[in-house]
């Protein structure tokens, strides 16, 4: 029995990756989480320039989940050529790029190919420089055109993040294959927001954010299954796992790998351990040999 | 979970600092801390001066987020997040010696009231000693530096400690206070072969352990920490040393 | 001190209503709610023909919340008389329809109009005869043509229940107030699933299902103040209410008054009378005389 | 809330029912039911006929979904949502007498095992009775009636009950198996001043309290049953008269 995986080209040891945006921002504690069991870790989302983010709060937690706006604090795509070699040392890192256009998306993307990341994985998902309110990531066209961009920057495989926020998220998916994409990660956060009643105010600083954990789970699941039906590239699956039943709700919706964000908060760096531990445990009773063996199973 | 209380007390613990009071029903152990809003000002995290089901924390006015807290009233309504944080591993049995430097006296005052350890209270001037009467009624002994001698010992609190190790057997340390003093305290510790508990700040925003952004080294402060035990603090290469800001770039401690 | 409000000309002893398709298949049954605090009911969706829904399994309780695929069983508008009759006796009732064109909804709101309802929801979530996969609810124009033919039907107010599962929910709003629609209510299910790795499949019988409870509360609530700051109608909050505080991010984010669904499985009807009683609490305490001095205070 | 359950042990009750069995965590009480799936069947209720760390459900094959459980074998995992429903009400000090009809003795034989009340087990004829051994194990004082006279008494279990009740003295009937029975029984109790709680059966979709579907009045069978006592029933106008079916129409009883 083996918990190994791969994502087309990129083979992983074990299934589970640290989502973007969880401890993903210095070098060392990217390499415990490696050390930690995860698969592979998936750095914040790096732009061109350092950025501190939207003023406290930006996180908030909820019965089922947590709300946030951190406003993509980083230190920008220069600086983190130090976090990097750290990091790349301890196992395979994902590299996580936010960008304004297209050019700038690939630059970065070739940034990170430098800086040793075994893939990089495009945030399209914050709000769009040029359209108020609307997410870069629901529009087919402007998705194309920045894989094409960045696929053509790089040799490294080029993984598509999706947001849940549209209609048909498989419609966006079918756009990153069709532009040469490796493969699509689904899903970021939903849009949320909340209110103090005794406030009188949206409690974060910039009022809307994003609902992620738990609560997010069955949506994301949902969105890999659309996924499997609609392309042909590999899914990561991503919202709301906290233990290996949520991991394989992912893995036989459709996806190869799986990534971990919020649980983080409660389970600790463990809890890939605990996870890995649990996908064995239910390999073994049910007679699973192998990762890829359930990848999709549930949609026979 | 209940994210809000009623401030029910305020009192003025120095020219720069006070105390606010208010019932909060969650459960809290010595050295954690909550992150403390209301509008027009940031998040931030404040360690609890007080557990039990009525809490305090007490705030130093150093900018504008803590200035805003000092302009509530008794009856307004405070946001509160957590109890977050592993605060400090207390054993019966063990002889600690409390160090509180600055407004570091709030974290470990619910460790001078639970243990009725022996403590030093460090402070700039005579001015600058905060929650001197409280930390007085609960341990066993107290004692004072100032930098400037206007009050007790005339030199800092890593001195006082040092002659109070010669004078008496301490098995542990636990303190809290600006980062230079935690240091000096530490390599003190070191030399004495001492035990020691330390809780550190980093800049937080999540506070959960999510975000990655208090990071020192690979412990995030909000939730491997604050408080830290000499093993973890031996690990570290930035104690002391640099801090990480906003944006997650390196800093050294000017 | 009062908890009256109003959606438009529709006038409420108190704020929160029974959620459509929860407790409102019977006439016993919708007046037992009403009788327990509810300031009104939202009938089942009723379709043209009567209709056995899906087969079972047909709902699933998750850590956050519930999914369900019903199917939208219900007895037909014809022999819904008999169930109107009783419950329009008790309090106000809130007609649901859902139809498969402008016409066939505009039938169903006259029917619902003679039975007594105080005002008909036009549930735009089911998805589309026309085109697979899609709901009716995302595209403006298909919304705008079924407002404007209710609204040629019938005299009581029209108001129209959205799917979160776009977008823009602000651009649907803006459809159905253009078309001349007197309120919106959001949010309906989100688009979600179950999968049960045990038996490899997705648990409910339709496969896919609507994400509903505290899950989507943050969601709910985002929709309801993008919505207040679009549109010039009342609007009506759903998703995730399970007390006052609950509510009152709704009503805060916008909401003139709320609906209750998932709430009422563990809170039973009771759920409303706590839900008042906590809303008189919260505003003896922070000094509000009445639900409309809060309407929308968090946008400010 | 786990799910999920591997069947540990399958009896056969009789040519028509089967008693399976499986470790499920959770806790419930006599007379709850748990929502039972398993891939190629409607998910149905099944009344938990044994309620401690290891659960079953005793199963009458009438038709498609009840056949599918038939087939199951020792290993093979059961989905299962619940435990679902208000249960018995069951006091000390009360002297209860229990009626199974048919299938409906799974729903009452915790009862017995924790009363050890006397019991009554009726049904068609002596190859349709079930239980009876486990039944008999727990119970008091226990008697059969069979509609053909085949096993025990000749005649229906109202018949039966209105005999037993004359000779001793009870309490209150707790009562499970078809709603005519139940009816009878009911009106048996009115007539004889004696209190009673009976386990109903409606269309089951949710099994939460939500949908609506299973009401019989304004009662939800899921949530405010499936047990009702005698003055929820004499608030009934559906009881013994009519029920829901899928759509939600009004069918009264053939
Ligand atoms: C675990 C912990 C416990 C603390 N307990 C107390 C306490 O009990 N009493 C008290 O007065 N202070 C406490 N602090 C420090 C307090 O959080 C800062 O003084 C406060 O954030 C300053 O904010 P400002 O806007 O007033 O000042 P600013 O002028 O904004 O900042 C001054 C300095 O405060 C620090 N700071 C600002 N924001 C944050 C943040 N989000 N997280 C951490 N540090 C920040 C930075 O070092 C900054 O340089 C604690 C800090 C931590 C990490
Ligand atoms: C609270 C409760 C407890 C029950 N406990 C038991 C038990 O312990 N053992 C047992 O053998 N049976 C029990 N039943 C009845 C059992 O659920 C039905 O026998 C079963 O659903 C029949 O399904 P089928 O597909 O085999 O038959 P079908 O041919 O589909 O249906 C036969 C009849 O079963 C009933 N039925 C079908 N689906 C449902 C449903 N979703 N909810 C309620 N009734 C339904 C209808 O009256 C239908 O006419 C219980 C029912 C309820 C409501
Ligand atoms: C605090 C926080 C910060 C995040 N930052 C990023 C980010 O920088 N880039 C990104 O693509 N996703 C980011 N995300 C989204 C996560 O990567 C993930 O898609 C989402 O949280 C759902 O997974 P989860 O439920 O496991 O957390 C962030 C999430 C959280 C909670
Ligand atoms: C079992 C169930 C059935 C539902 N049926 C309908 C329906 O017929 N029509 C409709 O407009 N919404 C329906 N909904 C959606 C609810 O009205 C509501 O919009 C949603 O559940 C969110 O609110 P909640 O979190 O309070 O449940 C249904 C929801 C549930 C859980
Ligand atoms: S503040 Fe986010 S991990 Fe510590
Ligand atoms: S089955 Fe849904 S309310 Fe009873």
């Amino acid at each position: 029995m083996t918990l190994e995986t791969s994502v087309g080209r990129i083979e992983l040891e074990r299934p589970g990756m640290v989502a973007s945006g969880i401890m993903g921002e210095t070098g060392p504690s990217m390499a415990r989480m490696i050390a930690s069991g995860a698969g592979a870790v998936v750095t914040k989302s790096i732009g061109a320039e350092p950025k501190a983010g939207y003023p406290n709060p930006c996180f908030t937690e909820i019965k089922s989940g947590y709300v946030n706006a951190m406003g993509l604090p980083n230190p920008g795509i220069e600086l983190f050529a130090d976090e990097m070699r750290i990091a790349v040392a301890a196992g395979p890192v994902i590299g996580s790029v936010y960008g304004a256009d297209a050019d700038e998306f690939a630059m970065l993307a070739g940034r990170m190919e430098d800086y040793g990341a075994a893939a990089v994985e495009l945030n399209l998902s914050c709000p769009h420089a040029k359209g108020y309110g609307m997410e870069l990531g629901t529009d087919p066209e402007g998705v194309k055109q920045i894989v094409v961009a960045v696929k053509g920057a790089v040799d490294i495989p080029v993984w598509a993040k999706l947001t849940p926020n549209t209609r048909s998220i498989a419609d966006i998916g079918l756009a990153v294959q069709e532009a040469g994409g490796d493969a699509v990660v689904a899903i970021n956060t939903l849009k949320a927001m909340v209110i103090s009643p005794e406030m009188r105010k949206p409690v974060l600083s910039n009022k809307f954010g994003g609902l992620s954990g738990p609560a997010v789970r069955a949506v994301g699941v949902r969105a890999v299954y659309d996924l499997y039906t609609t392309v042909d590239i590999p899914i990561v699956g991503v919202g709301g796992v906290t233990d290996a039943h949520d991991a394989l709700q992912y893995i036989m919706a459709g996806a190869a790998a799986f990534q971990v964000g919020s649980a983080v908060a409660k389970g600790g760096p463990d809890v890939f351990d605990e996870i890995n531990k649990g996908l064995e445990r239910f390999m073994m009773d049910y007679g699973y040999k192998s990762i890829s063996e359930m990848i999709g199973v549930a949609n026979e | 979970m209940s994210n809000y209380a009623r401030i029910t007390g305020i009192t003025v613990e120095a020219y720069d600092t006070k105390t606010i009071e208010f019932q909060w029903d969650e459960k809290a152990r010595p050295g954690q801390f909550a992150m403390a809003w209301v509008p027009g000002m940031e998040e931030i995290p404040m360690s609890l001066s007080k557990i039990g089901r009525i809490k305090s924390i007490t705030v130093k006015n150093i900018g504008e987020s803590t200035n805003r807290l000092h302009q509530l009233t008794i009856g307004d309504t405070l946001r509160l997040r957590g109890p977050y944080g592993s605060g400090y591993d207390l054993k019966k049995g063990v002889k600690y010696l409390v160090v509180g430097g600055g407004i570091g006296v709030a974290s470990v005052l619910p460790v001078i009231k639970e243990t009725g350890a022996d403590t030093i209270i460090g402070a700039r001037t005579d001015k600058d000693i905060i929650l001197y009467d409280q930390a007085h009624r609960y341990a066993s002994d107290i004692w004072i530096s100032t930098d400037d001698g206007s009050r007790g010992f005339h030199g800092n609190a890593v001195e006082l400690m040092r002659e109070k190790c010669d004078e008496n057997r301490y098995d542990c340390v636990i303190a809290c206070g600006p980062e230079a003093m935690l240091y000096h305290l530490y390599k003190a510790c070191e030399d004495l072969g001492l035990d020691c508990q330390m809780s550190l700040e980093r800049h937080m925003k999540c506070g959960a352990g999510l975000c990655g952004c208090c990071m020192i080294d690979d412990q995030r402060v909000c939730k491997d920490g604050p408080v830290f035990n000499k093993e973890q603090l031996s690990g570290m290469t930035e104690f002391g040393v640099s801090k990480r800001d906003t944006c997650g770039r390196l800093v050294k401690f000017g």
